[in-house]
């Protein structure tokens, strides 16, 4: 028995055992940790099996299909099983007592069965209706948790029903074309294709990936889906769920089309398909960035920037070159792993103070030093700085963008950095900085077993920041089986003719300079700490009853600037379609006047029309 | 073997029967009904396999055709008889608990007669014969209508008798010219010269045909009558008009261009008209409030659906089209069904007034999430299947024409799911309150629940539906010929 | 060995020469105001005396550890960058990685000043970050074009190819529009006038400064003279061809920094999204011609 | 306090010539004699060539000027923005006000004597002291830093009580600032 079905069994079988303990949330919950626990280890060992192909005993149009492990998938595997798992932990005592929470195991089971088939199909059909899964598993995860939960639910239904749509034209199209739907075929088959069919059918996957990815004038689902919901979804679904997106796009991108066939899409010189396709990503990174410093709660912030960081990974991949596609790829894990350490910190806090609302929060460094230390970790991560894993793929991207010759790119992931830098300062300043507000006074840290996912993924998080080595021999595997040229990488970074990247030199120093400032510190005399009420006021006295914390509208500047751009173009054009359905709806509506004599009309104008069109036809 | 007359024969005459006896059965007529259909359903499951062998031909009262009246049934004919007489079936089950009050038997008859005219129109190999069962079909549809005896159900009523009669006055138009050029009323006689008639007069035949048989079928313009009478209707029957009755008037039309005119040429008008038709129901049925509207402009859409893959002029397509009807049947009788106890059970028609009645209804709900999920083709439910094909056989004819209208088709599912799915979350609200609501009873749901099993165990047998449905279509897309039926 | 010494020597001979620069400006500036100036050693007095202080506050862990984050950052950067004589570990990390190793002092500040609850040092940051958003864009656009029109992201690199060819091929001179804009850039990165508005000392009581005393300042004050001379330092490895020696490195440093300290002397202080929209609107459309330029 | 003037060590020596050279003022301007200050930061008299400068909080100066009259409420606030000074410290009362009073000698709502609540190193006569008044006693107090002698500050640690006493009298009752000065003095060895 290969390992692909031990592993959609063991998650089907979650799917079941928790629909059947339904009632009783502590069986579920320690069903699903061996559940995950068990997917976890299946698909690490899963290696062993790479290259090889199972079939489902079903045949679809006289076409067998079922799965295959590549060493793209298996990558997206452990990121899906591992994460889930971590999530289940953090979950264990966060759902506790949490209103609604019977179907959160269920549906948490039921999604990673769907990711878990989408990535290991090896074919369009099974690819399609694991898809479908795991929009609707997305849908339930989504429509749970609070109040506001099921309309942002919907929102991301009609966004995701219409990339299912599309996709399904993808789909058949493919079949009518190749006369398969393995995916070996048409990659073999595809040069046969003319370059405006090849356009077409690729446009048709990308757009629709970029559905699930949320690229950006498709992305609108996205922040009120995730925040909406209970906040280790928010997690999960900003760490993997969007991704799988991605891999959609990297599987038809470099597995399915092939990197000579994109090139081949060429519009005039340097504005090809890549081109164009690196033009959305990155104001998918821009756009969505600088919407986060406006947001007041927590989750949405970041739920913005899992928007915008997907950008990074677009755009790398649209590069075109070794290094970019790695660190488009490498990126998707280094998201996964900051950003669920990101929103656990946040969970943490919501757990202990009830609230992720930025400006009721501050000061709980004092209060809870380890969920500080994982937001501090995972924001440092998400900006992109050093010593951290942000920095090594987004490094990969730039000098890809640079030397591929893509400066604007390049300065659009430039100011998405920044945009990320003001906003996760907001955040980890309005939640763990500032005012103590005396209502957390008897704020503690949280339990162990909600600490423990949190310092893996900082180790994580700080681990492949100086050892991005570990990562990049699965990524150059990955990058030979697709028949791209593979990274020359080291266990500290890359080495390449024009310039290299040793990120233990980086951490060493860093380090060194430390040990020197900590060295010039210890000169100083001793110091104490002091109340946060003995502050400078301006000769004020301070105390619990004076809320002097800043934190309202903390960029309220850089808003005056950017407000007109923001208000003139997205926002209408949001509305505009929204307003056009109803506006088109409202018409055809109209057409049923009710009145018999219009019916009548009606019929006699069609036996007319089509008298006369008829007679034309024959 | 079992005689194919007996699936109009023994409706028609319990029909008669259970006005006979009225009088003093009262309310037990229903049983009556019960052992029709289901002699109904024995009939028709007897004759498919044998029907798939050879097309039956009965000649009735001994004269032969294409002087005497026969009765044609190939595989079209056993497909349909079965989805007619299980759907039939499923919904007098449900109607036993749904329809209440003392004139039942009433009820029965009609439906009965309704049974039969489906049986009829579907089985006749004579056009003048189609035109008698069309008449049945829809003099007993508009007094159904009615049935309730409420105010805007006696309106629709008298909507659709005036559309309906304009239909049936063009129908018979075309009855009458067929006669009168071609000089025979038996189908496959008229296949044979149907060629040979002057083009202007083809012409004008085709014309009356098709929008008379148009009005049933609810394609647009002529489906004006459509959501006021499916809203109106009583549930049940609303289930049996969407479900089966305007499918069959669809599938006439099909088979009259395909097999017997042979006139292809036309389809591609009328795949344009199918789309139209299906964006305007998917569209009017975005901003509706009351919930059986929504489902009746749901149907329009979904004929539309159907006429777009029955028109690509491909077996394929044929087939894409039959599966759609079964999937259509099957999850829209669920809908309707269901929405008859919602209706019933909080007394409203508004979606807003459904708010949390998953948790009071929760059968009846995760009946209606199926149905709903099955019409958009979500997989693996039937719908994705039948929905797949039909994309299939579209894009399999490689015409960007047919590309463009899968991708409008398409757009129609995408506004369809919106709505659909704005109902299912209102269903599930947490936060909402319906007050003290029963569930259904037993056997409606009962009812429901078969037309569930259909949906959701569709892709365990789909290669032997898959295999009905595409004899049903080589049947269609060959012309009929006197030589092969006699 | 000749690395040991640098890597103990470098900071010392950079704080050294940035203290005297600080100095230099503030005897400028005084001149420039027809005043006597204190003497340029008054910095090393500053520092010294904030470093003796007998009692130093701190407002948490955070706000002690930003201080060894901004000091560190600040000297891991230096080491990356080359200096005339030593470039050991400039090949290990390009523009790049200086572009991204900037911004750690710059966090390490934010997050102390975060912890000391200040409402002002938290607006300071607050307009610091914003600032940074305005005058890094266009900086690092220049970088970027710099990079691309030497096909390299090595610094050393750049510094080499503009050698090589003397002073015709220095960035200023081949490319002057990117000059001129990360020049602009380059003013609001070392928060002089018309780009201070986060200190602002009248209206929010130096911002990020407020809670720092003692040893914090002293450290802050270290700092800032050592990335004085770092970013200065940048910009003549961009534009100026680098240095040769320290004699030559000196004088470019002091001639470009009275440059922009003349800038300073006679300008008043813009608001936040003043600034930022300059920022956008002028340095930012003269990169991207510039970026223009050396694509076509 | 003599004896241990005399027993500096070297680097406290070295250390007073140093930091004696920069000195930062924060000015509390409540009175009228602020606008003597100007003159004496601008050309005309440039203090900065005595590495004074102004500050603008408690925590980096080094001189705390009280230029003028003081209320029971202002001088709350001069409390506790002396307590949030770091030590080594330096007051200095400007002008007549500070010491005894002034023109409002006789107001029911001035503080007569700032030394009574605070510990002052020098006070400027004059009402109101010219800018060449300041620039004396601040280099009189630069001198009295290099001889070892402005210790005044030491006095709040060692003599708290005393100073909370009268600040308690006059203030009705105890202020919270949020500072424990004996512990401090613990804490900094004072």
């Amino acid at each position: 028995m290969s390992i692909v079905w031990i592993l959609l069994n063991i998650a089907l079988a979650g799917v079941v055992l928790n629909v059947l303990f339904s009632k009783s949330k502590i069986v579920q919950k320690y069903v699903s940790l061996l559940v995950f626990a068990g997917l976890t280890y299946f698909s690490f060992i899963m290696y062993s099996q790479v290259g090889e192909h199972f079939d489902f005993p079903l045949q679809i149009a006289g076409q067998s299909i079922g799965f295959t492990i590549t060493w793209l998938n298996y990558y997206f595997g452990i990121m899906i099983t591992g994460i889930s798992l971590l999530t289940v932990i953090f979950s264990l005592k966060y759902m506790e007592g949490k209103d609604g929470s019977t179907n959160y195991y269920t549906v948490l089971t039921l999604k990673t069965f769907g990711m878990l088939g989408v990535i290991f199909s090896s074919d369009l059909i099974t690819f399609f209706v694991f898809w479908e899964i795991m929009s609707w598993s997305t849908f339930a995860l989504m429509s749970t948790g609070g109040k506001e939960a099921p309309k942002s639910a919907f929102k991301y239904f009609v966004f995701a029903i219409t990339a299912s749509m599309i996709l399904m034209a993808g789909v058949v199209l493919s079949y009518s074309l190749f006369g398969s739907f393995d995916f070996t075929v048409i990659h073999g088959k595809i040069g046969t294709l003319s370059l405006s069919m090849t356009g077409f059918l690729l446009s048709i996957f990308i757009v629709s990936f970029s559905v699930e990815s949320a690229v950006f004038p498709v992305h609108s689902w996205l922040p009120d889906g995730y925040s909406n919901t209970f906040t280790t979804f928010t997690a999960y679904l900003s760490g993997i769920s969007t991704r799988i997106g991605i891999y959609g796009i990297i599987l038809f991108l470099f597995g399915i089309f092939g990197m000579q066939t994109i090139d081949k899409l060429s519009i005039i010189g340097k504005i090809n398909f890549r081109y164009i396709f690196g033009v959305f990503a990155a104001l998918t990174m821009v756009v969505p960035t600088f919407t986060a410093l406006y947001q007041h709660d927590a989750k949405k912030l970041i739920a913005w920037h899992s928007v915008g960081q997907g950008g990074y990974m677009l755009i790398g991949l649209a590069s075109g070159s070794a290094l970019g596609i790695a660190g488009g790829m490498f990126h998707v894990l280094n998201h996964m792993a900051y950003v669920v350490l990101i929103v656990f910190a946040i969970a943490s806090v919501e757990h202990r103070t009830g609230t992720t609302n930025l400006n009721k929060l501050g000061g709980l460094i004092k209060k809870m030093p380890v969920s500080y230390l994982a937001l501090l970790f995972g924001i440092i991560g998400l900006a992109g700085l050093p010593p951290m894993n942000g920095f090594v793929s987004k490094w990969f991207i730039y000098r890809a963008l640079i030397l591929g010759g893509y400066p604007f790119l390049a300065i659009a992931a430039v100011i998405g950095t920044l945009g990320t830098i003001l906003s996760v300062y907001k955040l980890i300043h309005n939640m763990f900085l500032g005012q103590l507000p005396e209502r957390y006074n008897n704020v503690k840290e949280v339990g162990f077993s909600m600490q423990l996912p949190m310092w893996i993924l900082m180790i994580v998080v700080l681990g492949l920041g100086i050892f991005p080595g570990v990562a990049m021999g699965l990524i150059a595997k990955i990058q030979i089986s697709l028949g791209l040229a593979a990274v020359p990488y080291s266990l500290h970074g890359i080495q390449t003719a024009s310039g290299q990247l040793n990120m233990m030199v980086v951490g060493a120093l860093f380090m060194g300079g430390l040990l020197v400032a900590w060295i010039i510190y210890l000169l100083g005399s001793r110091r104490k700490h002091i109340s946060q009420y003995n502050n400078y006021a301006a000769g004020n006295f301070l105390d619990k009853n004076v809320a002097y914390n800043f934190n309202y509208e903390f960029y309220a500047a850089m808003e005056h600037v950017i407000d007109p751009y923001r208000k003139k173009i997205i926002q209408r054009t949001e509305q505009g379609i929204a307003g056009l359905t109803d506006a088109v709806s409202e018409y055809v509506r109209r057409i049923y006047t009710g009145m018999i004599n219009t019916y009548g009309i009606y019929v006699i104008t069609a036996f007319i029309v089509t008298i006369i069109i008829l007679k034309e036809l024959i | 073997m079992v005689n194919p007359i007996l699936l109009i024969i023994v409706p028609l005459g319990t029909a008669f029967l259970i006005s006979l006896t009225a009088s003093f059965l009262k309310n037990s007529t229903k049983y009556l009904a019960l052992l029709a259909m289901i002699a109904n359903v024995w009939v028709s499951i007897k004759l498919l396999p044998a029907v798939m062998q050879h097309p039956i031909n009965v000649v009735i009262a001994g004269v032969k055709p294409p002087l005497g009246i026969n009765l044609f049934v190939g595989p079209l004919g056993a497909v349909f008889s079965i989805l007619i007489s299980a759907a039939g079936l499923l919904i007098l089950l449900y109607s036993f608990k749904y329809i209440e009050g003392d004139s039942q038997h009433k009820y029965y008859t009609l439906f009965l007669l309704l049974i039969t005219g489906s049986h009829g129109m579907i089985l006749t190999g004579d056009v003048f014969n189609l035109f008698v069962f069309f008449e049945i079909l829809a003099i007993s549809s508009y007094i159904l209508v009615g049935y309730e005896g409420k105010r805007n159900g006696l309106e629709a009523a008298v909507k659709y008798l005036i559309l309906g009669s304009i239909g049936s006055i063009l129908i018979l138009v075309a009855v009458a010219l067929i006669y009168q050029e071609a000089g025979t009323l038996n189908m496959a006689d008229l296949a044979d010269k149907f060629g040979m008639i002057d083009p202007s007069k083809r012409l004008m035949i085709l014309v009356f045909f098709i929008t008379g048989m148009g009005v049933e079928a609810a394609v647009f313009p002529l489906n004006s009558w459509l959501p006021d009478a499916h809203s109106s209707a009583p549930s049940s029957i609303s289930a049996m008009l969407s479900g089966f009755v305007i499918e069959v008037a669809l599938i006439i039309i099909v088979k009259f261009v395909y097999s017997i005119f042979a006139m292809t040429e036309i389809l591609g008008f009328l795949s344009l008209v199918a789309v139209i038709t299906l964006l305007v129901g998917e569209f009017a049925a975005y901003k509706q409030s009351n919930i059986k509207r929504v489902l009746a402009y749901s149907s329009i859409g979904q004929i539309g659906l159907i006429l777009f893959a029955m028109s690509l002029n491909s077996t394929d397509g044929l087939n894409a089209g039959l599966m759609q009807i079964i999937n259509h049947t099957a999850s829209k009788s669920i809908l309707f069904l269901v929405a008859g106890f919602l209706i019933v059970r909080t007394g409203s028609y508004q979606i807003s007034d459904y708010r949390g009645i998953a948790k009071k209804m929760p059968v009846s709900a995760f009946f209606f999430v199926v149905g709903v999920l099955s019409l958009l083709g979500v997989p693996p439910f039937f719908g994705f299947f039948s929905k797949l094909s039909v994309v299939m056989a579209a894009l399999h004819t490689g015409s960007v024409f047919n590309t463009v209208m899968v991708f409008l088709v398409l757009l129609g599912t995408i506004i369809e799911s919106i709505y659909f799915l704005r109902i299912i979350q209102i269903m599930y609200n947490r936060e909402g309150d319906v007050g003290s609501v029963k569930e259904a009873p037993f056997l409606p749901l009962l009812a429901i629940a078969a037309f569930t099993v259909v949906i959701l165990a569709g892709f365990l047998v789909l290669p032997q539906i898959t295999g009905y449905t595409g004899s049903v279509a080589s049947e269609i897309v060959r012309k009929m010929q006197m030589a092969q039926v006699f | 060995m000749n690395v040991v010494l640098w890597i103990i020597f470098l900071p010392i001979i950079l704080f050294v020469i940035g203290t005297f620069m600080l100095g230099y400006s503030r005897k400028f500036i005084a001149r420039i105001e027809r005043r006597y100036g204190p003497p340029i050693q008054q910095v090393f007095y500053d520092i010294f005396k904030l470093m003796n202080k007998k009692t130093n506050i701190s407002h948490g862990w955070m706000h002690d550890f930003a201080i060894l984050m901004l000091l560190g950052g600040t000297l891991l950067t230096m080491y990356f960058i080359p200096v005339p004589g030593f470039s050991y570990f400039a090949q290990y990390g390009d523009v790049l990685v200086i572009m991204y190793v900037l911004l750690i002092p710059a966090l390490g500040m934010a997050l102390g000043v975060g912890e000391t609850a200040n409402p002002n040092g938290s607006i300071g940051i607050s307009r610091a970050l914003m600032m940074l958003a305005g005058y890094d864009i266009p900086f690092f656009l220049t970088f970027i074009g710099m990079a691309m029109l030497n096909n390299t992201t090595s610094m050393l690199d750049l510094i080499h190819l503009q050698q090589a060819g003397g002073i015709a091929t220095w960035g200023i001179i081949t490319n002057p529009i990117l000059g001129v804009a990360a020049l602009i850039a380059l003013q609001g990165m070392l928060g002089e006038k018309p780009f201070e508005v986060m200190v602002a000392p009248h209206e929010i009581a130096t911002g990020p400064m407020t809670e720092m005393g003692g040893k914090y300042l002293g450290i802050m004050m270290i700092q800032h003279a050592i990335g004085v001379v770092i970013e200065l330092t940048i910009y003549i490895n961009l534009f100026l061809g680098g240095a040769v020696n320290w004699f030559e490195y000196i004088v470019k440093l002091f001639v470009l920094f009275t440059l922009l300290l003349s800038v300073n002397a006679v300008f008043g202080r813009f608001r936040t999204d003043d600034a930022v929209r300059f920022m956008w609107k002028i340095p930012l459309p003269l990169a991207i011609i510039g970026v223009l330029f050396i694509i076509f | 306090m003599d004896e241990k003037m005399t027993q500096r060590s070297v680097w406290e020596k070295i250390a007073a010539k140093l930091s004696k050279r920069s000195l930062w003022m924060l000015h509390y301007c409540t009175g009228c004699g602020a606008i003597e200050l100007p003159p004496t930061m601008t050309a005309r008299f440039d203090m900065e060539r005595f590495g004074i400068n102004p500050m603008v909080t408690p925590r980096q100066a080094d001189i705390l000027l009280i230029t003028g009259y003081l209320s029971v409420k202002t001088l709350k606030r001069v409390v506790l923005t002396y307590e949030q000074m770091q030590a080594p410290k330096y007051v200095v009362g400007f002008g007549s006000c500070t010491i005894n009073g002034g023109m409002y000698w006789n107001s029911y709502a001035t503080m007569k004597s700032l030394d009574r609540y605070i510990p002052v190193e020098t006070y400027i006569a004059g009402c109101m002291p010219r800018p060449e008044a300041i620039i004396y006693s601040f280099n009189e107090l630069i001198a009295k830093i290099d001889r070892g002698e402005a210790n005044s500050w030491k006095d709040y640690y060692n003599n708290y009580d005393f100073y909370r006493e009268n600040q308690e009298h006059t203030f009705e009752g105890p202020i919270e600032t949020y500072n424990d000065i004996k512990a401090d003095a613990a804490l900094f060895r004072i």
